[in-house]
């Protein structure tokens, strides 16, 4: 059945790679040419233009080059090349004008494309200047995010790791900074990539049409787990937004049942409280990612897998087989204490 | 050191090749934990009343000159807090690590003693939450600060403002003694 | 930053505190501030409010140069001896660093024989969470009662005749990272405790504990709601920024206002008139300021609060959301001085930013803030707003920031000042450093140091790392100042004499002019002096002078810690300003003194 | 061809010049011998093969990131040596084969196509060689002991710095550029000697053929960029090893000042791959077109300018740092303006085709491989100049298919081309041409197969540099079609293996000039005498071959009993003086043996700097010192 | 057959002591690449000088002036020795070879000694911070090529001595001098950074 499931895979993709470029490009959650808002959408559009203009100048040169081969010869077939090797005055100078018009023509052509690519790039700056903005502050660290909702009131700043919520139609400046190696933060379907940087803070702008869920990567190489360094960009209306912000602001939920109580001890007396910080516990440690409602997210370990108990399980029991190289440590939980544990940690929504 | 004189003697060395080989190991997917406690590993006194007494079993580093190993050590040595005591390396809550003389000894055994069981003047008990594996690569680390980790295997420096520029020269210069 | 501090300023704190308890002890107290001296010294800091000045004039300009060494004592710890010994009733009582055993010295007998000692056995694990070494700055006196503060954060009362403990009370839990160092103060009955351990990711607090019992009868929390910090209606700070609901919790993101220190290690003053005492609270923690953004009330800030209640009156944040480790807990000289033209009860405060503050100290109000030593992190402060203008280029954070001065000790450490109401000058014993730093992430593992600061320190320009001045309080100005070498990590004293003592963390005790700062005598203790020294009156009628000898503290720690300085950022970065000091002193620990032939 | 005395002038005697000829540039015999050759023949073939060795391996550690890539979370490579396969692939494709193939080629063609004898200076030469042989064993010393390099051919700090890659990995790479920069620094520092001193009397710089045109402007972006790189793999070997702070931000250095420096030598060092590349594409074009060069000026012009243009525009790799917008407009400008004169370059190759009478060898298949290839990867260069596509397609697959479309297409094309151009004359066997045309065809095919796709799963958000990808992002099928098309690729390896060593053997054998072609090179017999030519050719044309006989001329009266050339002028090429060249030697061996101690002893401890330098020293003196008898003095 | 055109060139020297030769090339070639590495490495000071709002950093002493000034002069005097030397070669004038290049060692001698009392007088190393860095870089390179070019000329001065000095080795003598004159020529932008760069940009305060 796999294979069945493959050939039907390659021959999709052989339809898509050479026939069907433009309507394999419709669907995706994390495509550049699937644009979901203004700054991706101007890009998109300057890609298409891009796109056909030079597929255009391609297919003209290719024609031409084909031509050498099929109309050889014409027009100097009475001049004597095998002796000379060169043809006549009149030949070469109407050649080196068609060269000299060529010339101008792709100097024209490039003077229009440098001009749109300014043009995109002015445009998607303006955002910048559109009122009410909200920072969000991006650390890339070996491998997953931490994300940081800078209000300008300190009790409302929010930490969380490798999920940004935004509201729809609002600016948000993205503050990218970087714990270790350079990173980029990068999230197709709404802007281009932005490095960064460790002792800088480099800015980007973007903002999401439409309500959805948008994937973004680790787009600088950073290391063993490059691979495995995701986060989703979820635009939300804004009051849907506004309610998870309140949400999140909240203090994690109090364990409730014995084995979330029973969850929540393991939690402590394990070496999980020295690097996770679950905020209204003693948990307070900041190297890995903050997990105060970790139930609400979508993916462990930076998006490696889908937040299911199960995998949670077995992230906590052996992380480095999952994603090795990754900075949590494999500690010893008995199986007693697992599913406790589990049932904890998923209860932080 | 006398690695290099391995090296200086043997010119252009076969020995390299195994060298590299180990230093560049990167156990990454680490055996399971079994957080055991080396409680008689090494004696701190060498003084046996009674006589003299058989060899003691010494149990060994198994991150010993691994150079990926060293350097994670270094990242957790950071993250558990070891250098809000220690540190890098010259002390300042807790004693330093650079150093000749050390309290409890400083075999790699004792030096996981300490951090697993802790010590009365201060030394907090570690044992039961950081795993075994990541103890023996923070013990690695603490011993390249003496330099008693090859040199090939240890980082130059970190991307951090440095101990200290002036006496940095001095350490070098032990080291290459 | 508490932490950090409380070893530079042992020795001349803990004398603060011992007078100020002594103080505190009812009748006598309030003879003490506004009667002659009687010779004693009961508290660290002499008296109440705190000026370290001695009536006793035997010991003047002329004849210091004969000053001669009358007996000694070693105190049998070689740690940081920042602690100021007592005298009351011929009985001379010195606080030992950690163990923080108590000494009753006979001062009837020849030599000064032992009475009794107390040994309160504090858990030897608080080593582990004292910052800068196991300093104690001091005792008090109250009412036949030795009261001072054990490192395991317990506070106890010692009979004074005996030696037998009275009461003992529990304040803390060191594996969150408490500890205590500071010499308590007693007023109205009250024994004033503060914790330590802002570079532990403690919730800083000052309790009150009743003096006879040592029951907790309130505890004012550092940071959180207005009610953890005993903010009630009759809260009425000067400036607007200081002003509002739950600022405590509100200046802070998310939960952080609970591991964000805001302790009170240090120095307490009392004005009885005015029935409100004063402190500083320490740095808020973690010392790493990307990790805290807001304002961090109430770290680095001043309160004035009511003995009984601890209800807060005012308080006046000096560095908001303080970057550089500046805590606001230096000690406040509580003077009556004519400002242009109309007498005011003001408070004087040298900080560590390097601004002396000169404050209405019954509304808060900041008279003049001007400079006592290289600033080059602030612009000044404005006096309307109450606000101090940070210099942008020197913002610490994730990117290194270089040449930033003072240094986190500050201009001005907890080293104590002393005002001679003769000459109207106040004697500050100060550094001149600076530094380079770097934020790097501060993990929070309780127990455990909760920092995230590189840091290396060296030598402000002019490549003195002390001064010793005279300031100028009226005037806000600098008269004169003598450079030295190392850090001056003592106290001050200043007498009736017209002479100045002061130690250095060479060794030397110095004596010098209180007009003009001209040496007039000095001598060589057995290792540096970062204690604090008294002048008492002996049975036979002479006056001495006593100085603990014993270096150690945040600046002393290479010698008394055996740091090595090859790693500059040890101790928190102050070993690279101090890796020389072990050519000039060794441990030691030793209380002279000093009586003329 | 033999000598023969009727082609040549009455009044020398070229029996006895042959012989004394064929004594004078006899190779040495023996083991010691073989390791002592320094004619510029041996040295470019031993560059050719090495480098040809080094494409299999660069080829076979493709076929392994492929493989892995094949379907998503793929086990077959781990992350550990995933890494190490692509920066390998990567490091060993830019400068272990890339570079010092076009070099080998340079050093076997230009001293023949100047009409010369040997390189300028051919210990020299030969040291070269052995500088990046060491290189070579270096590299892949540290590929077998598991100590590759991890961190990407371009070693971004702070990845490859002190903490975050421990160990000597890094270490390896940085030296491993120690050694091939000093390898093509010497070989650019010999080839603008010669070409600018030795060409053929009559050869002025208006009739240099346009592959020697490219070879100068080669080298002397290899002489302007190269010093980048040094500095780069300084600054992180110094970093790694005796802790200095040239990328360490806490202490003021600057992880982008080694990005802006390693592409300030990065960007030109893919001119440097491909301008040569440009070379064999006109010497191709014109020999099987059969006609001159249309627009000859126009091409040298845009040669010298790209040339330029290439230090102009290293930014554009960095529009991502977030720099300041009026620098991204100008670095748009300047990438976008290098369209222009490599556009250029294809209307007049187009235009000669046109005009002339092709002869479709497998040769000019590969040029129209080469011209259909290119222009795409040209095209897409001209989008990722843009500032917002680039900040789109930067470090996804798109590039990744960018720059293999500008690299295998501008650079590998031409390059098989070249060598089935030039394959009788190195050997003096053409090679199997079905067999030739089979293997472009499946070459073509498997490199669109593996990287066209690669332009969409760029734009559907594949990024670089990633070992594994998840299931359900539309990245399986693209992916499975890539790693067919690289086994395809690797088909048409195999079919040139073949086609070479059964040529080796069977091919036709060729004579001196199979091609008809114009330029002197193949005036030489084929494979050519150690000394190249009996006698010196003198130049009245461009293209001296196809110049009527008349016009025709040698040079006489050179000493034939030694080692001996002619110098001439720069700019017209008069003959000035005559030339002594150096003989066989081992001394380059072994002062490439002394200061490889040096290099490589330095990644371990930095005492080896001293004493490397100090027998390097010792072995340069050896290298240099007056043997018995001295030349004698003519004045 | 016709004869082709011959050029006969038996009458040309066999060797010209000129920047005709191709030798000479090589040599301004390998110049031309160190001028190319040091010229970046100044770019890359000066950019990190001004990515640093304090220089030098603190620590770091002020470099002395007075005797890396004073090296200038026996450093320039060499250029001297170096000249007579050239065109002695180019004269085949034996003693002149010899005076020159002994003037020329004996002078570069002084100024390397001059150098390295003032190197060692600096209290800081590469380690210490950037500016260590790169001062160490510019002097170890810097220092690392002229003791190899002394070496060489030392060599070459042997040569002229003991009488093994054909064209050859008189050609070295004359190419020897530009490597001479590059390496003095460089100097002084670098003398100029490492011991004026410091107060070259104004930092704050």
């Amino acid at each position: 059945m796999k294979t069945t499931t493959r050939v039907a895979k390659v021959s999709a993709a052989t339809c898509t790679a050479f026939t069907l470029l433009l309507t394999s490009c419709i669907y995706n959650r994390q495509s550049a040419i699937d644009p979901a808002g203004p700054q991706s959408g101007r890009i998109d559009t300057l890609w298409w233009s891009f796109f056909w203009l030079l597929g255009a100048i391609f297919l003209i040169v290719m024609v031409l080059t084909a031509m050498t081969l099929t109309r050889q010869h014409r027009g100097f077939e009475q001049e004597p090349l095998e002796a000379l090797h060169k043809a006549s005055e009149k030949t070469e100078a109407r050649l080196r004008s068609v060269i000299t018009g060529a010339t101008i023509v792709s100097i024209v052509i490039l003077f229009v494309l440098i001009v749109a690519s300014t043009v995109t790039g002015k445009a998607n700056s303006e955002l910048q200047n559109k009122k009410n903005p909200l920072t969000i502050q991006v650390t890339g660290t070996q491998w997953w995010w931490q994300i940081e909702y800078k209000m300008g009131d300190p009790t409302r700043s929010l930490v969380t790791a490798n999920e940004i919520h935004i509201p729809v139609g609002r600016p948000i400046q993205i503050r990218g900074a970087s714990n270790d190696v350079i990173h980029s933060f990068w999230v197709p379907n709404l802007n281009g990539k932005r490095d960064l940087i460790p002792s800088r803070i480099t800015t980007e702008w973007l903002e999401a049409d439409h309500p959805g869920a948008y994937r973004g990567q680790c787009a600088e190489f950073c290391g063993l787990q490059h691979a495995h360094m995701a986060l989703w960009v979820i635009a939300e209306p804004e009051d849907k937004f506004n309610a998870w912000l309140e949400a999140q602001l909240q203090p994690a939920a109090s364990p409730r049942t014995p084995e979330e109580i029973k969850g929540e001890q393991v939690f402590m007396n394990h070496a999980c409280i020295y690097c996770h910080a679950i905020e209204g516990t003693p948990a307070a440690g900041q190297s890995g990612p903050d997990l105060t409602h970790f139930g609400s997210r979508r993916g462990i370990a930076a998006n490696t897998l889908p937040n299911t108990m199960g995998n949670l399980a077995g992230w906590i029991l052996d992380p480095q087989t999952i994603k090795p190289g990754n900075h949590m440590a494999t500690i010893e939980v008995s199986s007693g204490d697992l599913q406790p544990l589990l049932e904890y940690l998923e209860s932080l929504k | 050191m006398k690695l290099t004189t391995v090296r200086n003697a043997s010119g252009l060395a076969i020995c390299f090749v195994v060298i590299a080989c180990q230093r560049q190991h990167q156990d990454i997917r680490p055996s399971p934990t079994q957080l055991a406690i080396y409680g008689d590993a090494a004696k701190e006194d060498a003084l046996r009343p009674g006589g003299p007494v058989s060899p003691q079993p010494t149990v060994n580093n198994p991150y010993n000159a691994s150079a990926y190993d060293i350097s994670e050590g270094q990242r957790l040595y950071n993250w558990y807090n070891c250098s809000g005591c220690h540190a890098n390396g010259g002390g300042g809550i807790g004693p330093p690590l650079i150093k000749q003389h050390w309290i409890y000894g400083g075999e790699p055994a004792n030096i996981f003693d300490t951090i697993v069981k802790g010590r009365p003047n201060g030394m907090p008990a570690w044992g039961g939450r950081i795993p075994e594996y990541q103890v023996w690569e923070i013990v690695a680390y603490i011993r390249s600060m003496n330099g008693e980790q090859p040199r090939s295997a240890t980082a130059s420096r970190a991307d951090m403002i440095q101990p200290s520029p002036q006496t940095l020269v001095n350490r070098t210069n032990d080291q290459t003694k | 930053m508490p932490r950090i501090r409380e070893e530079a300023v042992l020795p001349r704190r803990a004398s603060y505190g011992w007078a100020l308890i002594l103080l505190a002890v009812a009748p006598l107290t309030a003879q003490i501030q506004n009667q002659p001296d009687d010779g004693q010294w009961p508290m660290a800091a002499k008296n109440y409010a705190s000026t370290r000045y001695s009536t006793l004039g035997q010991v003047n300009r002329d004849n210091v140069t004969s000053l001669k060494l009358a007996w000694s004592f070693s105190t049998g710890t070689t740690h940081g001896n920042e602690a100021a010994p007592l005298v009351v009733s011929n009985t001379l009582y010195v606080v030992t660093p950690f163990p923080n055993d108590l000494y009753a010295l006979d001062l009837t007998k020849p030599g000064a024989p032992m009475k009794w000692v107390y040994e309160p056995n504090p858990s030897p694990s608080s080593q582990g969470v004292a910052c800068c070494d196991t300093v104690n700055r001091g005792a008090a006196y109250w009412n036949g009662k030795i009261i001072y503060n054990t490192l395991d954060v317990q506070t106890v009362a010692v009979d004074a005749n005996t030696g037998k403990e009275v009461w003992r009370t529990k304040l803390g839990d060191i594996n969150l990272g408490e500890s205590i160092t500071m010499a308590p103060l007693v007023a109205k009955g009250i024994v004033l405790v503060g914790n330590s351990g802002g570079e532990f990711g403690v919730r800083g607090w000052l309790c009150g504990l009743d003096a006879e019992t040592g029951k907790i009868k309130w505890r004012a929390y550092g940071t959180g709601p207005d009610k953890d910090v005993l903010i009630g209606p009759n809260f009425k700070p000067f400036y607007a920024k200081d002003r509002g609901t739950d600022l405590g919790m509100k200046t802070w993101p998310g939960q952080a206002w609970k591991i964000g220190g805001a302790t009170a290690w240090s120095w307490i003053s009392y004005d009885q008139a005015l029935d409100l005492f004063y402190y500083g609270t320490s740095n808020p923690g973690p010392w790493n300021p990307e990790q805290r953004p807001g304002d961090n009330k109430w770290g680095s800030s001043l309160f004035a609060r009511r003995p009984e209640t601890g209800e807060a009156i005012w308080a006046y944040q000096i560095s908001p959301h303080d970057i550089h480790d500046y805590d606001a807990v230096n000690e406040n000289i509580l003077l009556d001085l004519a400002i242009n033209g109309s007498q005011r009860k003001v408070l004087a405060h040298p900080d560590r930013d390097g601004y002396l503050y000169l404050m209405d100290r019954a509304t808060g109000e900041v008279i003049s803030a001007q400079t006592f030593g290289y600033v080059n992190t602030s612009e000044g402060v404005d006096l309307k707003s109450g606000l101090i203008k940070m210099n942008p280029t020197k913002q610490t954070g994730y990117n290194t920031v270089r040449d930033a001065c003072p240094a986190p000790p500050g201009v001005k450490d907890w080293t104590p000042s002393a005002f001679s109401p003769k000459t109207g000058l106040i004697y500050i014993p100060h550094n001149n450093l600076c530094y380079e730093s770097q934020a790097v992430q501060a993990n929070y593992i309780a127990g455990t140091p909760f920092v995230g600061m590189n840091v290396r320190m060296y030598a402000g320009p002019g490549g003195n790392r002390g001064v010793f001045s005279a300031w100028d309080p009226v005037q806000a100005k600098t008269i004169w100042s003598i450079n030295e070498a190392f850090p001056v990590w003592s106290g001050a004293l200043a007498t009736a004499g017209d002479v100045v003592f002061y130690g250095t963390m060479e060794g030397w005790f110095k004596a010098v002019d209180a007009q003009t700062g001209r040496p007039l005598w000095q001598f060589k203790t057995g290792s540096g002096i970062i204690g604090q020294p008294v002048a008492y009156k002996g049975p036979d009628g002479k006056e001495y002078i006593a100085i603990l000898s014993g270096v150690g503290g945040w600046s002393g720690g290479v010698v008394s810690g055996g740091l090595n300085a090859v790693d500059g950022t040890g101790a928190l970065g102050f070993l690279n300003a101090m890796s020389d000091l072990g050519k000039y002193t060794t441990k030691g620990g030793m209380l002279y003194v000093f009586s003329l032939p | 061809m033999r000598a023969s005395q009727d082609i040549y002038p009455q009044s020398v005697d070229v029996e006895r010049d042959v012989e004394q000829l064929r004594n004078s540039w006899r190779h040495p015999r023996g083991v010691l011998g073989w390791l002592s050759f320094t004619t510029h023949q041996a040295i470019g073939t031993r560059y050719i093969v090495t480098a040809f060795i080094m494409l299999l391996a660069g080829g076979i550690e493709a076929l392994m990131i492929r493989t892995q890539l094949m379907r998503a979370n793929n086990g077959y490579l781990g992350p550990e040596r995933y890494n190490q396969i692509f920066t390998t692939h990567g490091t060993t494709m830019m400068f272990l084969f890339a570079v010092p193939v076009m070099e080998g080629m340079a050093i076997y063609l230009v001293p023949l196509m100047c009409g010369t004898r040997n390189v300028a200076f051919p210990r020299l030469n030969a040291f070269g060689y052995w500088m990046y042989l060491f290189g070579v064993l270096f590299l892949y010393w540290g590929v077998f002991t598991n100590t590759a390099p991890d961190v990407g051919w371009f070693a971004y700090p702070p990845l490859s710095g002190p903490q975050y890659t421990p160990g000597k990995s890094t270490d390896f790479w940085a030296q491993m550029i120690t050694f091939t920069e000093v390898s093509a620094l010497c070989v650019a520092a010999e080839i603008i000697a010669t070409i600018s001193k030795m060409r053929a009397p009559g050869m002025s710089l208006n009739r240099m053929p346009l592959y020697i045109w490219s070879i100068l402007i080669q080298s002397w972006m290899i002489i302007f960029a190269m010093p980048a790189i040094v500095l780069a793999s300084s600054y992180l070997l110094s970093d790694r090893t005796v802790g200095t702070h040239f990328v360490n931000p806490a202490e003021g250095g600057d992880p982008l000042l080694y990005q802006h420096i390693f592409w300030f030598f990065g960007h030109p060092e893919v001119y440097i791959i491909f301008i040569p590349a440009l070379g064999f594409v006109s010497a191709i074009v014109v020999a099987h077109a059969r006609r001159e060069i249309v627009g000859y000026t126009a091409m040298v012009l845009a040669q010298i300018a790209n040339g330029f243009i290439a230090f102009g525009l290293w930014v554009h790799h960095m529009f991502a740092t977030d720099l300041p917008q009026i620098g991204e407009a100008y670095f748009t400008a300047s990438s976008m303006m290098i369209a222009v004169t490599s556009g250029v370059q294809i209307f007049c190759w187009i235009a000669t085709l046109w005009s002339g009478r092709p002869r479709m060898t497998t040769a000019l298949h590969f040029v129209y491989g080469f011209i259909a290839i290119f222009v795409l990867g040209g095209l897409t260069g001209v989008m990722l100049a843009a500032v917002p596509l680039d900040l789109q397609a930067h470090d996804t697959y798109f590039v990744v298919a960018h720059f293999h479309y500008v690299l295998i297409g501008g650079a590998l094309f031409p390059l098989f081309g070249a060598f089935y151009h030039w394959h009788p004359k190195f050997t003096g066997r053409l090679m199997n041409e079905t067999l030739g045309r089979a293997n472009f065809w499946v070459l073509f095919a498997g490199f669109n197969l593996t990287f066209f796709p690669m332009h969409i799963l760029g734009l559907k958000g594949m990024p670089r540099r990633i070992y594994t990808y998840p299931p359900g992002m539309g990245w399986d099928g693209l992916n499975l079609l890539a790693t067919v098309g690289a086994w395809i690729i690797a088909a048409g390896g195999i079919l040139f293996i073949v086609n070479f060593l059964w040529s080796r053997k069977n091919g036709e054998v060729a004579g001196n000039n199979p091609w008809d072609a114009d330029s002197l090179e193949w005036a030489a017999s084929s494979p050519p005498a150690n000394y190249n030519f009996e006698y010196l050719p003198a130049v009245t044309s461009r293209y001296p071959l196809w110049a009527p006989r008349e016009q025709r001329g040698v040079v006489t009266g050179l000493a034939t009993d030694r080692r001996e050339a002619l110098v001439t002028t720069l700019m017209d090429a008069e003959p000035h003086h005559r030339y002594i060249l150096p003989g066989s030697s081992i001394w380059p061996l072994i002062s490439a043996i002394c200061v490889t101690i040096g290099f490589a002893g330095s990644v371990f401890n930095g005492w080896y700097i001293t004493w490397g330098a100090i027998i390097s020293g010792l072995a340069f003196i050896g290298w240099f010192w007056p043997k018995r008898p001295l030349e004698p003095a003519h004045d | 057959m016709t004869d082709v055109q011959t050029i006969d060139v038996g009458h040309l020297k066999a060797y010209d002591i000129s920047n005709q030769d191709p030798l000479w090339w090589g040599q301004f070639m390998f110049v031309f690449i160190e001028g190319a590495m040091f010229a970046i490495l100044i770019a890359a000071y000066f950019y990190t000088r001004l990515r640093m709002d304090v220089w030098p950093p603190p620590g770091d002493q002020f470099p002395h002036k007075l005797l890396p000034t004073l090296e200038l002069i026996p450093l320039i005097l060499s250029c001297a020795g170096t000249y007579w030397a050239s065109e002695a070669a180019k004269k085949n004038s034996r003693g002149g070879m010899a005076g020159g290049l002994t003037l020329n060692i004996a002078l570069a001698a002084v100024a390397l000694w001059m150098r390295i009392v003032e190197w060692h007088s600096l209290n800081f190393n590469w380690m210490t911070d950037i500016q260590g860095s790169y001062v160490w870089a510019f002097l170890g390179l810097h220092t690392f090529d002229y003791i190899a070019d002394l070496a060489f000329t030392a060599v070459l001065l042997l040569l002229v001595l003991i009488g093994r000095c054909g064209p050859k080795q008189r050609l070295g003598v004359h190419v020897d001098s530009i490597v001479w004159y590059f390496l003095v020529a460089i100097w002084i932008p670098i003398y100029v950074v490492i011991y004026w760069g410091p107060i070259i940009v104004e930092t704050q305060q």
